[in-house]
């Protein structure tokens, strides 16, 4: 009987994403405006209405599995046109990041690619576009993704090899650190 | 004080005609049973009662005292229950904040139709006060039957 | 006065290149006043709100309270909209909430109380005094060049952080346009998104969104592009040729930031803000339409 | 020392049964002032009623107690009773020995001690009755409606059917308000300016209806029976007296103007009737518009053809006072402005994104294409067709929180009626939920889908242009992607919000609004056509989203009600109301803030401060208005308002008599 | 308190007061004067120019003055009156219950850094709210963490106790109180014609001394008051027997804090006391 709706184990996690995003989810009555309009909506495996619905019914492995969590490109679309003011954007972005908490990553290259970047900002301050892209292709194995951009980009002195850094370091990667001790310690 | 033999607690309700006075009606008319001890005093609203009038129960010698009006929404009068709901709020904090058991004085809201509410509330409360014995606070028989002797 | 703290951000240092110029050249003719904040670093873009809130909302603070501390009580420019959308997100939460305002001056280790606004260029150029600055300054005309001015989606989105104005069919970028002549047509996909950082990491399914826009545009007359953003920017522009060669279509669409339209207009050779760098070829269609200002045809 | 005469009933064995009522009369006649305490079987009784009136004369008394059923069964049996006698009625106090005494308790000794304080309540009680009068308020029969839309119309027939004068107020030149602007009605697909016209008409003609158009409520002043009505009677620059309504002027006039009744689409005159068949059929010129009147040109070329020299363009505002026993309030609503809403939408760029209105303007016959329906941008027949429902309805963040009610239905109509005029052509209803309670609306609902309109469970995200088509994109939520439709127009089916200019007829009128504005009931179940107000009444959509078929029933019900009112020559208002003790009143206005019926107002009384003279504010009760709640009483600190009956004096009695 | 600051005060209000009576913009001024004491003053009425030397600004300017206004509501010229803080709000208080008129008081505004008064430690309000004119510089305010955390303190500390020691606590109370009603002459909230207390017509109150008696009047000038109360802390200042009286009322204005929102009485001189306006989503425990 592990299908009862009422014995669904994400309930406690529904209840602490909304107290932090302040997110009421039994507003949302599933127009689907949000999902209509949604950009990536197209490349999703649960729509964005679909996520809402699902962490209604208490049902939050679904959501944590699905693809649409790492789709979601935060554009906020879809809560400037909700009726109800659900604001989807952070519900992903809680999810996504319990999905990794618990090792549920859909869609790795969206989470490689903001490791890497903030690797890159971590180690110089700042975000280097060549060392990202690159460092990005290697972890994933798409050794050639952009890399016919790159003479352009040379030629034209858009990218340089040397990376540029800030000089407190020290300021920016304790910001990080203090910021992600404190996820560990939840 | 020692507990009078048979002591009876005395209770005062003070109810609105439209809501809770109908309600009471209602539990005779169904031959609910609920203790003798409750007694009502019928006001048109229950915006009517003065906190006053509370504070003058308990001086007077009652054991517990109510207030029961319309639920909120449905006051006969639109709004006056929304009043009660503020004055009574305050009231009874203030009575409690000044040593008077919180079950001593209760407000509930009580429709016409819910004479199974009545009947049950009136139960209940009685035996409430019947578990805290007479009340002698804010009450002028203290004074009558020898004041601060008593202590 | 046009004088504010300057906020870069990390493009404005590579693929922004352009972009740059054209600011520089710009803010020269109309006496913009830029100052850049000393060593700032990297608001997180979209990648730190997928890690941590409050690291979120404490990178960009760092710069906002290095701007603070110099104590010159500016408003902060920033010409990408990304870096712009997470300044804005930090300035948000300290002025609106006293809990986090607290833990971000904690994180950062320095005093932060919001008191100056963070702006992005197009509410620095769609002030009446720059306006009037710029119009003083137009020495040819863009004039017959249809263009479809994309904002994106971070420039106006969520508006209780942005404040900006419509959400659907902003105009500011619009009426900065027309100042050179060109003409700014109506079409639907201005705040639509690009994919921002999804065109690196999942770029078949982001390919998509450059296409709507890109159709939209083309299907409303528009001869280019105009962006506020070397995000957005180098997204329409470096992809441009994928999406034709991938998607098999046609697209002819120089895209090109509002500043460089503005630069030309103002009398900016091609090389000096450096039109030719573009992936798209972007010269030409610049070289067919620039006209001395008063010059018939 | 009063003369309290103590009476307990049996109520046959219902009370004597629990209650030992010999016990009680007893003890009771014990109690000081109590000179006659006796039981009787049946109190309410002929023979049990006289034996009351003779003790009165007998024992001289001069009030009564009786023990018997709950005051609310026999109270006023008893008052009536007591008309007769040399006692007034309201010396009257009754213990509630049945229900709340004998039908709830099972020990009879303890009944009877409960019985006794109970009777004994009451003796303190009516030991503080003082005779108390009804006053009688002046009727004067004649009802204001305000509103001339349909829910206006119907009330004003029905009350001046049953013989009564009615006024009724219409702020445009004509009434029929947005019902004759609908081409056909639901579910029964009648012609809608077939059914209202003829109505139109008759109130035009019936011998008790008063019609004023271009007019509009000033003040307000009074109470039920007595309103003191101002209305402003605008400038309509022609003699309607004269004017026969050739139509000569209208034809010449050369200012042309976007024609309101028509939504916009088409044009009218500066000189113009609403609409074909206007009641008065007679035109009006818009002075904002009219060259002469606005300054702008010299013109006036109305006044020169005018064979019967009605144009007068010196006309001016008249403000009329008139005296109303009762009022109606029928202001009816409007669309919400979707184009400052939603942008997704297109905000009003598209021409061809029309509201429902705008569609019912189209495809009427005698609306701006003749029934033809052409979209507005090229004059061309739409194949496609998208309709939009609930913009602006059930959405809190954008437009309003409620359901709209009458949308479902008029949506499912616009896609018959385009299935029905287009052959070949498409419907595509974005819906959220289709409500259709009613009768024969689900029957309808399914009609349409038999006639082929397509429902998409979803609502849509965004509207725009590419060529001459609009992409609608919606996700079909059944099956959980996102569809796109290309139209050929769009017809968006737009919330009901209250007409502009509620909020000041509200509060001239001194009723309430809810947080939508709509106006505020008395009761949502149990009053739904009367205000707070006595004498004033509600009529259609002005009390909250509603169709036809509801807001004329609606309409008769406040006439029904207004009717009631007019039944009496007089009206006889309770004497058990609050009353200010003007020495005490210290002026504080905190009663005032407490009546929910703005009863109490402040005036000016002369007083004395050492040996000074001096005008001062005390609070003053309006019995017309007072309904005797009496939270005013618990408010005042001073005790300065009493509520006659229920006096603090009387309650504090009551109390004191309990803990004897 | 900064000495020269408060000096240079004194003569600055001095100088107002003069030449407010000398062009006749008031008929008097109310304010403190000295005693023979050296740490007292009592209220003075100077209504002649020369007798503006005699008013005084020091720390021991106690009494509360807006309510000797009461006794002269309608004055053929301008009453002028000193008002602190805590009076300002006394004078919103009465403007507020249509107790006198705005326009027939001229307030001589005193920012004050508080008194040889212990209601004075959590302050919120030194500045006066409302003036017409400002005498000096306005003061430092406390800040608000420091007036929050002062204000209800010792009642919640009282909440503490159980019933029974709370009912011990104010039976021994009011078995002190003689019923003279200072409390209830000096408050700002009271102003009523005649006092409810005073009526015999309505029993409401017996004018036996007792501690039952005694008890019902506490509690009812609490509740009276409760929603009005400006916190100024006169009742508990001039109640010659010392019975804690702020301590009833600051427990009306805690619990409606609690219940209804955050509420400062006689700041804003529009907002109307909590008990003579509802909302539909007020807290509701009576179901």
């Amino acid at each position: 009987m592990d299908d009862c709706l009422n014995e669904k184990s994400g309930k406690n996690l529904i209840k602490q994403i909304t107290r932090e995003t302040g997110v009421v989810l039994h507003d949302c009555y599933q127009c689907g405006k949000c999902s209509a309009g949604c950009p990536m909506a197209h490349a999703m495996d649960l729509m964005p209405r679909e996520v809402v619905h699902y962490m209604q019914l208490g049902m939050m492995d679904e959501v944590l599995k699905s693809k649409t969590i790492w789709l979601c490109a935060t554009c906020h679309t879809c809560v400037d046109r909700c009726p109800n003011d659900i604001d989807i954007p952070s519900l992903m972005e809680k999810s996504r990041q319990e999905a990794k908490r618990r090792g549920l990553v859909a869609v790795k290259e969206v989470d490689r690619f903001n490791d890497i970047f903030m690797e890159n900002v971590k180690l110089f301050g700042k975000s280097q576009e060549v060392i990202l892209e690159g460092l990005y292709n290697v972890s994933t194995g798409h050794f050639i993704q952009d890399m016919e951009n790159v003479p352009h980009m040379l030629s034209h002195k858009l990218i340089g090899i040397k990376p540029v850094m800030i000089r407190d370091r020290g300021a920016v990667q304790k910001i990080i650190r203090k910021t992600m001790k404190d996820k560990k310690k939840k | 004080m020692s507990v009078e033999k048979n002591w009876e607690p005395k209770i005062i309700a003070f109810t609105c005609n439209w809501c809770t006075y109908t309600g009471a009606d209602l539990a005779g008319l169904n031959r609910m049973k609920y203790p003798e001890n409750v007694h009502l005093v019928r006001v048109p609203c229950s915006s009517r009662v003065n906190p006053q009038f509370i504070l003058r129960a308990f001086q007077k010698g009652c054991d517990g005292v109510m207030v029961c009006g319309c639920h909120p929404g449905d006051c006969h009068y639109a709004t006056g229950n929304y009043f009660t709901r503020r004055r009574f709020m305050l009231m009874k904090r203030l009575l409690e904040y000044n040593g008077i058991d919180p079950q001593r004085f209760q407000a509930r809201w009580i429709s016409g139709s819910e004479a199974a509410k009545f009947r049950d509330t009136m139960t209940q409360v009685t035996a409430q006060i019947r578990e805290l014995g007479p009340n002698s606070k804010f009450q002028e028989k203290w004074y009558q039957e020898g004041g601060p002797e008593n202590e | 006065m046009l004088r504010y703290a300057y906020y870069p951000g990390c493009s404005m240092d590579s693929t922004g290149a352009t972009y740059k110029k054209s600011i520089e050249f710009v803010a020269e003719k109309i006496g913009l006043d830029l100052r850049e904040i000393k060593d700032w670093n990297c608001c997180g873009a979209t990648a730190a709100h997928t890690k941590d809130e409050m690291m979120a909302l404490a990178l960009p603070a760092r710069n906002l309270a290095l701007a603070e501390s110099e104590d010159l009580g500016l408003d902060i420019a920033i010409p990408c909209a990304a870096c712009y959308s997470r300044m804005k997100y930090s300035l948000h939460a300290v002025r609106t909430d006293e809990e986090k305002k607290e833990q971000i001056q904690e994180i950062i280790e320095m005093p932060y109380e919001g008191k100056n606004d963070v702006l992005s260029f197009l509410d620095i150029f769609s002030t009446e005094e720059a306006m009037e600055a710029c119009r003083s300054k137009m020495v040819r005309t863009l004039s017959g060049l249809k263009v479809a001015c994309y904002y994106g989606c971070l420039l106006s989105r969520p508006h209780e952080v942005t404040g900006g104005e419509d959400t659907e069919n902003p105009m500011d970028m619009d009426r900065i346009v027309a100042l050179t002549g060109a003409e700014p047509v109506d079409w639907s996909f201005k705040t639509e998104c690009c994919g921002a950082s999804h065109q690196v990491d999942v770029p078949k399914e982001a390919r998509p969104l450059l296409d709507r826009i890109l159709r939209n545009a083309q299907a409303n007359g528009a001869q280019a592009i105009v962006t506020a953003c070397p995000l957005c920017n180098m997204n329409l522009d470096m992809r441009q040729a994928e999406i034709n060669e991938k998607m098999e279509k046609k697209y002819n669409l120089p895209v090109y930031q509002f500043t460089e339209l503005l630069a030309v207009a103002m009398g900016a050779g091609a090389k000096e803000i450096g039109l030719h760098k573009h992936f798209f070829p972007a010269f030409e269609l610049m070289k067919k339409y620039a006209k001395r200002a008063g010059e018939n045809g | 020392m009063s003369r309290t005469g103590v009476i307990i009933c049996h109520c046959g064995t219902n009370i004597a049964s629990m209650v030992d009522v010999e016990k009680v009369a007893e003890e009771i006649g014990k109690i000081p002032g109590v000179v006659y305490s006796v039981t009787n079987k049946y109190t309410c009784s002929e023979p049990g009623q006289q034996m009351i009136k003779d003790a009165i004369e007998e024992h001289s008394l001069d009030r009564i107690v009786i023990g018997a059923c709950t005051p609310r069964m026999h109270e006023t049996t008893f008052r009536k009773m007591l008309k007769g006698t040399k006692i007034n009625p309201y010396m009257l106090e009754i213990a509630n020995l049945r229900e709340q005494c004998a039908w709830v308790h099972t020990d009879k000794e303890k009944a009877t001690e409960k019985a006794i304080s109970l009777v004994r309540m009451s003796v303190a009680k009516v030991g503080s009755n003082k005779p108390l009068f009804t006053s009688f308020i002046p009727i004067h029969k004649k009802a204001l409606v305000i509103g001339g839309g349909i829910a206006g119309i119907q009330a004003a027939l029905d009350i001046a059917d049953a013989g009564h004068e009615v006024t009724l107020v219409e702020r445009e030149p004509s009434i029929g308000g947005k019902m004759v602007m609908l081409d056909k009605t639901f579910p029964t697909l009648d012609c809608s300016a077939c059914i209202s016209t003829p109505k139109m008409v008759d109130v035009s003609a019936h011998p008790n209806i008063t019609l004023k158009t271009s007019c509009e409520v000033e003040a307000v002043t009074g109470y039920v029976g007595n309103f003191e009505v101002t209305i402003r009677q605008k400038a309509r620059y022609v003699n309607h007296d004269i004017c026969t309504g050739c139509g000569l002027c209208e034809t010449k006039c050369p200012s042309k103007i976007s024609d309101e009744f028509n939504q916009g689409i088409g044009e009218r005159k500066a000189i113009y009737k609403l609409f074909p068949q206007a009641v008065p059929a007679k035109p009006v010129i818009d002075a904002q518009n009219c060259r002469k009147l606005n300054g702008s040109a010299k013109c006036g070329v109305c006044q020169i053809v005018c064979p019967l020299q009605c144009i007068d363009f010196e006309d001016k505002d008249q403000l009329i006072t008139e005296t109303y026993g009762a009022i109606v309030v029928a202001t009816g609503y409007e669309l919400i402005d979707w184009t400052k809403l939603y942008g997704e939408y297109g905000s009003g760029r598209y021409a061809d994104v029309i509201s429902g209105l705008q569609f019912e303007r189209l495809v009427n016959a005698s609306g701006p294409t003749e029934g033809h329906i052409l979209r507005p941008s090229d004059q061309k027949e739409p194949k496609d067709v998208v309709i939009v429902k609930c913009v602006g309805s059930r959405d809190e963040k954008k437009g309003k929180s409620y359901c709209s009610r009458a949308c479902c239905m008029y949506g499912a109509k616009h896609a018959h009626q385009i299935l029905e005029k287009i052959p070949g052509s498409n419907v595509y209803i974005f819906y959220m939920d289709v409500r259709t309670p009613g009768k024969g609306y689900e029957e309808f609902y399914n009609r349409t889908r038999e006639d082929g309109a397509t429902y998409i469970r979803g609502r849509v995200a965004k509207i725009y242009k590419e060529g001459d088509k609009l992409i609608c994109t919606g996700e079909d939520t059944l099956i959980g992607k996102p569809v796109t439709v290309k139209a050929d127009m769009v017809i968006l089916e737009t919330a009901m919000v209250p007409a502009r200019g509620v909020e000041e007829i509200v509060s001239k009128l001194g009723i309430s609004m809810d947080g939508d504005h709509w106006v505020q009931e008395a009761h949502p179940k149990l009053r739904p056509v009367e205000t707070q107000t006595a004498g004033i009444f509600l009529a259609g959509t002005c009390q909250g989203p509603k169709d036809i078929p509801d807001t004329v029933a609606q309409a008769s019900a406040a006439a029904v009600k207004v009717c009631g009112v007019f039944s009496k020559e007089q009206m006889e208002t309770s004497p058990m109301i609050s009353r200010v003790n003007e020495e005490k009143c210290c002026g504080c206005e905190f009663c005032v803030k407490c009546c929910p019926y703005s009863a109490i107002a402040m005036k000016e009384i002369d007083g004395r401060e050492g040996n000074r003279k001096i005008k001062r504010m005390v609070a003053t009760v309006n019995s017309g208005l007072c309904q005797g709640c009496g939270a005013c009483t618990a408010a005042c600190r001073t005790g300065a308002i009493d509520l006659l009956g229920y006096t603090n004096d009387q309650i504090l009695k009551e109390v004191d008599a309990l803990c004897l | 308190m900064n000495d020269t600051l408060e000096i240079k005060r004194e003569a600055q209000l001095r100088e107002t007061a003069r030449r407010l009576l000398e062009d006749g913009t008031v008929g008097y001024i109310i304010g403190w004067g000295t005693t023979r004491f050296e740490d007292k003053t009592a209220p003075l009425f100077a209504a002649k120019p020369e007798e503006a030397d005699r008013l005084v600004w020091n720390e021991y300017c106690i009494n509360s003055l807006a309510k000797y206004s009461l006794d002269d509501k309608y004055p053929e010229k301008k009453i002028g009156i000193c008002v602190r803080g805590c009076d300002s709000r006394a004078v919103n208080r009465l403007v507020n219950d249509k107790q006198i008129e705005r326009e027939n008081l001229f307030l001589i505004g005193m920012p004050c850094s508080g008194k040889e008064n212990s209601v004075c430690e959590g302050c919120s309000h030194k500045n006066p709210v409302v003036y017409d004119i400002l005498i000096g510089e306005p003061v430092e305010e406390n800040t608000e963490e420091k007036a929050s955390a002062e204000r209800f303190r010792e009642i919640e500390e009282f909440e503490k106790m159980s019933p029974d020691e709370r009912y011990e606590f104010w039976a021994k109370q009011y078995d002190k109180c003689i019923r003279c009603y200072a409390c209830r002459n000096i408050c700002p909230a009271c102003s009523c014609k005649e006092c409810y207390a005073d009526q015999y017509m309505v029993g409401w109150q017996g004018k036996q001394n007792n501690r039952a008696e005694s008890q019902v009047y506490g509690l009812t000038r609490a509740y009276h008051v409760g929603d009005r109360c400006i916190e100024c802390g006169e009742c508990e200042r001039v109640c010659p027997m010392g019975l804690p009286i702020m301590r009833q009322t600051k427990k009306m204005l805690k619990d409606i804090n609690d219940l209804f929102g955050n509420y400062e009485c006689g700041v804003e001189s529009e907002r109307a006391p909590v008990l003579g306006e509802y909302d539909l989503t007020d807290r509701d425990e009576f179901m």
